[in-house]
């Protein structure tokens, strides 16, 4: 497994990290005690039941929430801590669960919309990077298309190039590929192995689907459910760039049964827990 | 169980087995036509689950449509148990994608619709509802709304308002798009539970690759516009299903094997110029393999 | 749009500073002498001549009439409008011969209607229930119309499938998918009708709460003009909150838990 | 193109609509003309209408060969446009910073819904009193009227955008006029068009009563001369006009909004 990283940006500290929600007094403790490493060009996959916090973490990590106790560094400097909170920055991009490409905005817009508001391209010059982008990707033809007028799998993509243009130091993908069929999925899965041998930023990346998890990640971070703590961190030792036929391996197949193994028994005790809440 | 629950139903009428033969359906536009299902010909077997697995636009919903009845076919007929479908009917019963639940009444009402407008009695009523809500373990929730329910209590809520019919085949229509993987994964074991002890016909329509061959005893895959049955795959993983299997070797076999029926398929939808054609793109480059491209 | 309930925050402080402010502004531009705003009257003659007006039996006679002319005209407006809605979205046929109609008539402001309603109903009164109908009907038709096409076809298929013939599907399903539709149409029909009301009270009106403010009007009694401003706005306000209400009760699966 | 007339006169439901509006015609004639029951007696029927609208000798003295008809719709139009557009700026403006900014909504907003329960017509008798001259207060009742739909639903539209956007746009590096401008602004564009055409409906209707109680000239003015001058077919040729022009107007702002929203025609489109 090797980590492509050499210029050592965007490692991640995460240390006993806990947030706590009061709305109207209502104390809901959605993580506690949340401690891992995340080191500079690694891609990290975090897996979870619904609403145990992955999002929460992701949200002090890019500067959108606070957190309650503990801290959150980023290349050793202090980002999150409930005294501190860094405002969101080009360094840390996010990719949402829905998708977040603007409407009104064509593919290019979108993608040159970063460059262009921190006027680190002239104009043309951010379109040029844009188009070649696109190209590299094979979606040079889509370039005037408006976002509704393609599928959900190329969104997708053209959100992470948005992201990727302004090479931030770490990316974090929150659940992207949710909904897409097995096939898309796919399509992604390859799109994301590429386009990280290139980028060489850290990844991190909250999924659902554990074949997506252990086919993309170094390491799988498996958290429990609410107040979320680590579980269980599995580091997937499979070569990379990482390749379909991979799947049948042995190897594959042991680390599927961990990570499955251990977030069933997550989900199950999350499901029944939802039941028991709204009864 | 696995043994024997086929042999058991193979004598009755209880439940039922279906024959799709030489289906074709053509809708006219204006001046132009375009055939959407072209002579089908597949059987759902008796006490078995069958799934089905296409491309987005080869006509799933279509041929679902026709099977409950609500169109009928240009030509070719369909066989409940020798019997010509012609109207929608109570013995062939479809779960929705998404929610189909009306939104408007309770859990309990919405379980009994189908009693209450075909005429039971109450007390029998009564009495079947409240033993179906807590064989899916919504008895708690009878009084709720759906609105009211998390995404898997109101599929469970739905299997239990076809349930309750005893119809002779359950067609299910991507009933667990939507859920996250993660409760998608539970939905399917307390469905595939639910299968297995009661052995009914199912024919289950989904995109989902994993789910399909959990799930199912035999997988059918249909080919882009117009609609054929390309290939019939036999799953032969052990029953009672436990989700330990998708780790399974053999698991990943039929796996990749589908996959690959699959692709050609989504290569033909990206020469039509599907919507979805630039995942192809993709789709077809990966079949290369991927290591050139990251040099 | 969801807000948190928490009473005290720094919004409610902010709300009621900013309605303190309001007051003081209006003061002010008297105290100021602002061209033409001068005229205005003092906020504090407003609250003298409203205390004195809750008072009096005639201004409760007033929201009695204004009152008694809405919930006629509204409920007549719904009581052939919403049938009339349902039978337009089930029947393409129906749909065919009475919609053009419909909307060539729709777009002749209801208040346009006054001369000929006064003309051809034999009372005020009558011309006046009239024409709030008139504010209220075509709005609720609409929306009855789009109600019934948005109800989804697989609820009509599941229904179908479970043994549900046409009355079953007719009462069962498309009656209780349109009722959101057809309160969203009286919710707008309502604000409608009070306009309608007004104007049609200034114009032809006896009695009423329009009609009290333009008798201020032509008395040049400003705190009393601002009063009968006041009350109708409350009135209005108050009705919508019956509709609401209401609406709670027939959709209790609308309510927020 | 000539296929495209013949399968379009093919349609039935161009035929019912014909049938349609032939009976609706037929009856009121009926009605009116040949029974003359006894309220409608009072009622002209169809045929005198058109042939005021379209006489060149009109009893009324207005007609579509008059000018007086032409003058009368000018006015109108010109009181609608100027207050429409007024509050149409200052809505829209109003109402995005509202949605913009928590501290400007929170003072704002109270203010705005003590108002906004008051039909607009309410405001006629004040109006007349304080302003200057009858013109300044009709506009300012139909700038009422525009206004509070332009500014809740240019409120709602800013509420209606994904928060994400927000956010995407923060992490991408954006100040806060950058935000504004390219998130706000077109985010909430959807609904302002559904304000500017509910705005518009309520402007015709106030028009039409800040005319007829107080106005000199302009439609709802004729109407109610005409019904004062028993000149009852003009009466209901000017509702007519009434009904066409706002029609139009309401047509015009759909186009606009197509326009200016590229990217939704092409969703519904795609």
């Amino acid at each position: 497994m090797a980590i492509n990283n050499q210029n050592g940006y965007g490692a991640i500290s995460i240390r006993k990290v806990g947030k706590i929600y009061d709305p109207e007094g209502v104390h809901v403790e959605a993580m506690r005690d949340c401690s891992f490493e995340i080191a500079a060009g690694e891609f990290a996959v975090i897996v979870g039941p619904s609403g145990c916090g992955k999002t929460t973490l992701l949200n002090a990590i890019a500067g959108f929430d606070t957190i309650t106790s503990g801290e959150i560094y980023l290349d050793e400097e202090l980002i999150s801590s409930p005294r501190k909170q860094i405002k969101p920055d080009v360094d840390r991009m996010v990719v949402f669960q829905n998708g977040a490409l603007f409407p009104w905005k064509t593919v290019v817009e979108n993608i040159t919309y970063g460059p262009l508001v921190q006027r680190k391209m002239k104009k043309p010059e951010a379109m040029d990077a844009a188009r070649d982008m696109l190209s590299k990707v094979g979606l040079n033809e889509i370039e005037d298309k408006y976002p509704e007028e393609l599928s959900s799998g190329v969104q997708r993509r053209v959100e992470i190039l948005r992201a990727l243009i302004n090479k931030p130091k770490v990316v974090m993908l929150d659940e992207p590929f949710r909904g897409l069929d097995a096939i898309a999925k796919t399509v992604m899965h390859e799109f994301l192995v590429q386009i990280f041998c290139t980028a060489s930023n850290t990844m991190f990346f909250i999924t659902h689907d554990l074949d997506e998890a252990i086919f993309l990640g170094h390491k799988v971070v498996i958290m429990t459910t609410r107040p979320a703590q680590v579980k269980k961190i599995v580091t997937v030792n499979l070569p990379w760039p990482r390749e379909h036929h991979l799947k049948g391996s042995e190897t594959y197949l042991d680390l599927k049964r961990e990570v499955l193994e251990a977030v069933h028994e997550e989900a199950k005790k999350a499901f029944e827990a939802g039941e028991r809440e709204m009864a | 169980m696995a043994g024997n629950r086929g042999d058991s139903a193979m004598g009755s009428d209880r439940f039922g087995e279906v024959r799709i033969e030489n289906v074709t359906k053509t809708y006219k536009k204006k001046d132009s036509s375009s055939t959407v299902l072209q002579d089908c010909t597949f059987r759902i077997e008796r006490g078995r689950l069958t799934a089905l697995m296409g491309p987005s636009g080869c006509g799933k919903t279509v041929l679902i449509n026709l099977i409950a009845g609500y169109e009928i076919p240009t030509t070719g007929q369909i066989f409940l148990n020798d019997v010509p479908v012609t109207k929608p009917d109570p013995e062939r019963l479809v779960v929705f994608q998404e929610s189909a639940l009306f939104s408007w009444m309770t859990v309990y009402s919405n379980v009994i619709f189908g009693c209450r407008v075909q005429g039971m009695p109450r007390k029998e009523m009564k009495d079947r509802a409240e033993h179906i809500l807590r064989t899916v373990g919504l008895y708690e929730f009878r009084d709720k709304y759906p609105s009211q329910l998390s995404g898997g209590m109101q599929r469970r809520a739905e299997l239990a308002r076809a349930l309750i019919n005893d119809p002779k085949i359950m067609i299910l229509d991507e009933p667990f798009r939507g859920l996250d993987a993660l409760t998608r994964q539970l939905m399917q074991e307390f469905y595939v539970e639910l299968f297995e002890d009661g052995g009914r016909t199912n024919f289950f329509v989904t995109h989902e690759i994993d789910e399909a061959i959990f799930l199912a005893d035999r997988l059918v895959i249909m080919t882009f516009q117009p609609g054929k049955i390309k290939a019939e795959i036999e799953v032969d993983l052990p029953r009672p299903r436990k989700f330990g299997m998708l780790a399974s070797h053999r698991f990943m076999e039929i796996r990749e094997y589908a996959i690959e029926l699959l692709y050609e398929e989504a290569a033909k939808a990206f020469a039509a110029g599907s919507k979805s054609a630039y995942d192809l793109v993709g789709a077809i480059v990966a079949q290369k393999g991927m290591s050139q491209k990251c040099e | 749009m969801r807000r948190v309930k928490k009473y005290f925050t720094a919004s409610t402080w902010r709300g009621f500073l900013s309605l303190m402010v309001f007051v003081a502004l209006w003061q002010l531009v008297i105290f100021l002498k602002v061209p033409y705003l001068e005229r205005l009257p003092y906020p504090a003659d407003v609250a003298t001549e409203g205390a004195k007006a809750v008072q009096s039996s005639g201004y409760w006679y007033n929201w009695k009439v204004s009152m008694i002319r809405i919930f006629t005209g509204f409920a007549v407006a719904q009581i052939i409008g919403i049938p009339l809605g349902l039978a337009i979205g089930l029947s393409r046929v129906f749909r065919g011969f009475t919609f053009p109609i419909f909307e060539m008539l729709r777009p002749i402001p209801p208040i346009a209607w006054i001369p000929l309603a006064i003309l051809f109903w034999p009372t005020r009164e009558l011309s006046i229930y009239f024409l709030v109908f008139l504010g209220s009907f075509f709005i609720i038709v609409i929306n009855v119309i789009q109600g019934v096409g948005n109800i989804p076809v697989s609820l009509k298929w599941a229904a179908t499938s479970l043994g549900a013939r046409r009355k079953d599907i007719f009462w069962r399903i498309l009656v209780p998918g349109s009722l959101p539709s057809i309160v969203v149409g009286m919710t707008v029909g309502m604000g409608v009708t009070w306009e309608v009301l007004i104007a049609a009270e200034m114009i032809a009106g006896k009695g009423g709460l329009g009609r009290a403010t333009w008798e201020a009007y032509t008395n040049s009694a400003f705190p009393s003009i601002i009063v009968g401003m006041l009350s109708i706005g409350l009135a209005g306000y108050l009705c919508s909150a019956l509709i609401r209400k209401i609406s709670d009760m027939f959709m209790p699966w609308k309510r927020k838990f | 193109m000539i296929d495209r007339i013949r399968t379009g006169l093919a349609n039935p439901q161009l035929h019912r609509a014909v049938v349609g509006i032939l009976l609706f015609l037929g009856l009121w004639y009926l009605l009116t003309a040949v029974l003359q029951l006894p309220r409608f007696k009072l009622i002209p029927d169809p045929l005198q209408v058109i042939k005021e609208w379209f006489s060149l000798e009109p009893l009324s003295g207005r007609s579509l060969f008059t000018k007086t008809y032409y003058v009368d719709i000018a006015y109108s139009i010109a009181r609608t446009l100027t207050a429409f557009g007024l509050a149409t700026f200052m809505g829209v403006t109003l109402g995005l910073f509202m949605g913009w900014s928590r501290i400007f909504y929170d003072f704002s907003f109270p203010v705005l819904e003590i108002l906004r329960p008051m039909p607009p017509l309410s405001w006629i008798p004040l109006a007349v009193l304080i302003l200057p001259g009858v013109e300044v207060a009709v506009i300012t009742v139909i700038f009422i009227a525009a206004f509070f739909a332009t500014v809740l639903n240019t409120l709602l539209g800013v509420f209606s955008i994904d928060r994400n956007y927000f956010l995407a746009a923060k992490c991408l590096g954006s100040r806060p006029k950058d935000i504004f401008f390219n998130i706000v602004v077109p985010g909430s564009l959807p609904f302002v068009f559904t304000g500017l055409q509910i705005g518009m409906g309520i402007a015709w209707m106030s028009l039409v009563a800040g005319e007829i109680i107080v106005g000199q000239r302009g439609l709802g003015y004729a109407i109610y001369e005409g019904y004062s001058l028993y000149q009852y077919a003009q009466v209901i040729c000017y509702m007519f006009t009434l009904g066409i022009l706002g029609y139009a107007s309401s047509a015009a702002i759909r186009a606009v909004g197509r326009k200016l929203m590229a990217w939704e025609a092409r969703k519904r489109g795609a």
